[in-house]
């Protein structure tokens, strides 16, 4: 029976993902944010159900597209719009920027760009999780675009043969950039490759967030009480482009308007008004949120840059680095003022001979 | 005659020029079709060709880059796009594995002429994953061809070159230099792989580059004209194997030589550079040859740190000055 | 209806490559073979049958347990032979060695090292034959080993996707190297992973030569009439070791026994047999085979070496290859004999300064 | 005290003691149990530990180096084991963009210490797929150590560092070094990584090299001995980063080097010591630094052309008198 404590919480988190990633964008439009930005605006309920039925001991790891995921998990909105930023008080101290989101207190394993790439170390937090036999579960999410590629494939099988808690959340947004589902991939339902594997599998819609809590928490309990692994495709679609960059040409505007009649967020408020929840309480949630995150973007633009320090201390734990001789013309640890002098004649340049 | 196009724009004319000229051409890689390309390097390629030849795949750089690979054996000629070079980790084991050892496995019997191409090096701040330079890892194996245009015009002329070799060619193409405008000559216009160019010439100074190191390097040579010091600087366009006559040459004249860069310092094209003119210039060196690289890290994402790590003007500036002891 | 013409020639095939990799063997235990020696010997009924179901315009691709295919599909007993030897004469002027048997006429793409790395060559193969329209076939060969990597996926899911006229071969004999089946692969029939692309499927065992035959011949049309690729599993068994270096503690020699009774060849020549064919009649093709393979290993014995000049020819097609600045010792196509002197005092060591 | 044993021993009892000390010391590879190592590096390890540390893995190269970074991260020390270097391409994308990142991309928040390692360069005979060598290739990504051990001694001592390390380590064992012998210390033995050996003293020229480089360049040193000319053979040892410190102090002393390795001239790691050394001793230098290395061809099987292309100890020869300018 839902609720509407159950639920309120997880609205919450959803309306901050919602709003967080919309001044994001507009700080993208504006120029203070760079290189790419994969919004995560319509898909909210995936992540925010997904980490509803973790525990604070799982590992969590995510592509690119990783905002919601970050907030979902707990990681505040100050940290991730610092980041955004390029700010020292971001969450990865202004090195990853949006699609390298970290937090290790939150077991949030990143934000990673290469497509698959992240699925074997999935897997391999599974692995750890059962050699130490600490009993917690992984979770791993991916688009739909992903199940092509052989990192995908050799993560969850490994996690297949070993039996290893984990959880492999394909959210399947029906795009993988401009291409759709029928173009990228054989099957139409990615939960079907789970037979190649020989494990278990889920499918459902990822538009009411307790759905996909309770939907999520079968494969969780699966994997940390059996150690099996499941491969689940939740049905999802993104509102915006695939980056700030995309015209999206690839689909109608109509197509994505008819979509938006099941936004998770107005699916969500429906069901909290039919449990009982007032107008004026939903209203108060996200003013709150908005300050919230108003309250982000003024810390993000009023911290320090990210420091040369952290990026030579990031390179290796066990040696200083760069050595000297490496540095170049960049700041380093040790700063080497560049000596300038007055020019001299061309015709009369030093040299050894 | 000629007109000013784009690098991006000569890009696209190299292959649809190629591609009208041979039927056996043919374009693979994510969103190339429809999507109209990532950098839009292929813009109106479907709508030309069809999607028999501009084909668009699934993610999976080493099963398309495997197809393009099989593909050219038995007689096509591929064109495989890497949405960024990055992609190409992926895609490795069929690369140098595969693309570069199939004639030399079968004795000479299969040739493999295939285009890997897509952008290589930093965007803007698209993170350590995303921003790296691969001819230091690709001019490592023998079986490869590795190009990278530096203008409009070698763009178009070394392409249309790639896709007719019965080589592989590795490809790259300057993230950061899509946008560029130059001449590039009306016509069949076709540059030799292999060969350097001289981007400008000078006297007191060798500048070996490619790619976003000419751009850079030239910026320097303005700096430095005004104060007397001439930067001669040599564009290698083509990295595996490379021009070092065209490199000697002008060595031997300036006596100084300076590689400017975008890839990591270690090893990679630059040092094989240096190695080369100390071999075989040793005598006519005044001065150890410097070198510009991009900083020994991954790239950050901050704006600040990344462009304190590509090479710039200013740090091609500061070698010059090392190498002519004026410092 | 099985007739004895039918069966003869695939029979003195399956015997040729029986004979020949014990010729092999015995060469390799003398040290006239180097490197690694994969025999084929127990699944020759596989390539042979898989072979015997195709023309000569349609590719075939495998791995590094080659010799069976290339003898299989015609490539002479001396050819191979003489590349075993490293000789100019091998079907990869002794170059390619035992993993890499090419024959660019009779569209062998090899041979190759690298585990499923093979695959998305076989399905360029097959994408080409579509683009071009001729209607060749392309077959892949590959242990169920290989069923785990990435390139195996990538390859099998695109040919699914652009219904590519291929037909992958899983031989699955049962280990990987030294690890069994159950060990390696999370599912028991390797063909279960159609599944995952959604294409047909095939599984039948590898012991009589003709059965493969048909099998395969019914994923060659389906390739060849509708353009779609099937996933075989095909059950067989190795009788030597992994390769030459192999200890075979991983199994015992009464199982190895016992699968001998399954030998494709004693099943062959028990058809024959039971088709009327006589003792002699196959005693006479052995004796045909045999004096084949001394005729290939004297073949071999006498012929060239390899070339150094085929060495540097096959790096580039392009280019005249090294530049004589990269010839380091090694013997180049303009030999450049390097000057001895008389050795002065070292004392007295010339130098620039 | 000190025994002898084989290099493969060497590594054996690095890996066994590593596992007694710390249980979150794993290894992982194929064949790596049962079969007792297709090298036998790991022969008797699986009796000794069992299977839950000493992992089989099915053929999925990126499959298994992503489970030791996902381990490596979450506080476990996964010793990776490719059964040759040559399959690591097949894993290029977890080593690259993943172990080497993801310290960096989490802003230090990560560490990722993991040991990849096994067999590099050519066994004999085993064709151009699998007889590489990958320093050249590893040394270029800033994030990881690369290290090379070339005697017994070293391989216990960097192993047991490396396995130790917080750092991603590339360690690259000689392929035919495995059989070598020499004396190992009793006892805890530890050898730091970035700290180069002189293997030989000696004062007429400074030969930089590293696995087997070292006894190929052994090997030129006692036929160059007998008549005058004393090699100074430096180990590197560790080969990212590279401790040019002592490299200089050498070549200041005997005012020409030779670089001896079996990967390919293009680039990697014998370029980027050229580079450094040119740069750093250039008024030292009595002649340019001369270059010993794998000819630039993909390996061919027959053994005649084999043995051709990997260096030899009289290329070394050759290579000194140049450098003496007694050819
Ligand atoms: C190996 C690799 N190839 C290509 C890319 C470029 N790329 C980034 S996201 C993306 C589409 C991914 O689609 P999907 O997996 O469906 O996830 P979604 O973006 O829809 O969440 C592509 C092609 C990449 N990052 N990594
Ligand atoms: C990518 C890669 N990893 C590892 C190896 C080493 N190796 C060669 S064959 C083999 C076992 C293959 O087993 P399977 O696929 O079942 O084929 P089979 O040898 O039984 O025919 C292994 C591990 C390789 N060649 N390539
Ligand atoms: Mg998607
Ligand atoms: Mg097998």
């Amino acid at each position: 029976m839902t609720t509407r404590d159950e639920l309120l919480p997880l609205f919450r988190r959803m309306v901050l993902i919602r709003r967080f990633e919309e001044a994001a964008a507009r700080a993208y439009v504006q120029g203070k944010i760079g290189g790419f930005l994969h919004l995560y605006i319509g898909q909210e309920a995936v992540g925010v159900g997904a980490l509803a039925a973790l525990e604070p001991r799982d590992y969590v790891i995510g592509t690119y597209r990783v905002h919601g995921l970050a907030l979902a998990r707990g990681v505040s909105a100050r940290a991730c719009m610092a980041e955004l930023y390029g700010k020292d008080t971001g969450c990865a101290r202004g090195l990853g920027g949006s699609m390298h989101f970290f937090d290790a207190e939150r077991r949030l394993l990143g934000g990673h760009g290469i497509v698959g790439g992240h699925v074997p170390i999935a897997a391999g937090a599974a692995f750890k999780s059962k050699y130490t036999k600490e009993g917690a579960v992984s979770i791993c999410f991916f688009g739909e675009g992903a199940t092509n590629i052989g990192g995908f494939y050799e993560g969850v099988n490994l996690a297949a043969l070993w039996r290893l808690p984990a959880v492999f959340v394909c959210e399947n947004n029906e795009y993988s950039m401009g291409t759709p589902l029928e173009r990228t991939t054989p099957v139409r339902d990615t939960s079907d490759r789970s037979a190649a594997f020989g494990i278990a599998r889920g499918r459902f819609s990822g538009e009411d967030v307790l759905a996909v809590r309770d939907g999520i928490r079968a494969a969780v309990d699966r994997a940390r009480h059996e150690s099996l692994p499941t491969l689940i495709e939740v049905n999802t679609y993104r509102f915006r482009g695939h980056s700030m960059s995309d015209p999206g040409k690839y689909r109608t505007a109509a197509e994505v308007e008819e979509r938006k009649k099941a936004d998770p967020l107005l699916i969500a408020r429906g069901k909290l008004l039919s449990l009982g929840v007032s107008e004026p309480e939903i209203d108060a949630i996200e003013a709150e949120v908005e300050t919230e995150v108003e309250d982000a973007v003024s810390f993000a633009e009023r911290s320090e840059p990210a420091k040369a320090q952290t990026m030579w201390e990031t390179v290796y734990a066990t040696t200083e680095w760069p050595p000297s001789s490496e540095r170049g013309g960049a700041p380093g640890p040790h700063p080497e003022p560049l000596p300038v002098r007055a020019e001299g004649d061309a015709t009369r340049l030093g040299g050894r001979s | 005659m000629s007109r000013v196009l784009t690098y991006r724009e000569a890009l696209r004319e190299a292959i649809a020029e190629e591609m009208e000229r041979d039927e056996r051409v043919f374009v693979m890689g994510e969103e190339v079709g429809h999507y109209q390309g990532a950098y839009k390097v292929t813009e109106g390629l479907l709508d030309r060709f069809g999607a028999e030849r501009i084909v668009d795949t699934p993610i999976a750089e080493l099963g398309f880059a495997g197809i393009g690979i099989g593909a050219a054996v038995c007689g096509l000629r591929p064109i495989i796009e890497f949405m960024t070079f990055n992609f190409s980790a992926s895609a490795f084991d069929a690369i140098i594995n595969h693309a570069a050892k199939f004639r030399q496995m079968s004795g000479g019997q299969f040739s493999c002429p295939i285009v890997f191409r897509g952008p290589n090096g930093a965007a803007r701040q698209t993170g350590s994953q995303h921003s790296q330079c691969f001819e230091g890892i690709y001019g490592h194996f023998p079986g490869l061809w590795v190009v990278c245009p530096s203008s409009a015009a070698d763009a178009k002329g070394l392409l249309k070159t790639a896709i007719r070799s019965d080589d592989p060619v590795v490809f790259l193409e300057g993230e950061r230099l899509y946008g560029l405008k130059g001449e590039v000559p009306e016509g069949e216009h076709l540059v030799p792989l292999g060969k350097a160019d001289i981007k400008r010439e000078g006297r007191h100074v060798t500048v070996v580059t490619w790619g976003l190191g000419v751009p850079v390097s030239l910026a320097a040579a303005n700096q430095l004209s005004a104060r007397g010091i001439e930067l001669e600087i040599i564009d290698l366009r083509s990295l595996r194997p490379f021009d070092l006559d065209l490199v000697l040459e002008s060595v031997k004249k300036t006596n100084r030589a300076v590689v400017v860069h975008e890839h990591w310092p270690y090893g990679g094209t630059g040092a094989e550079v240096v190695l080369r003119i100390q071999e075989e210039a040793f005598d006519w060196l005044d001065a150890p040859v410097a070198r510009v690289a991009g900083i020994d890290v991954p790239m950050p994402y901050a704006s600040v740190l990344e462009e304190s790590v590509i090479p710039t003007a200013d740090r091609v500036v500061q070698a010059v000055r090392r190498v002519t002891y004026t410092s």
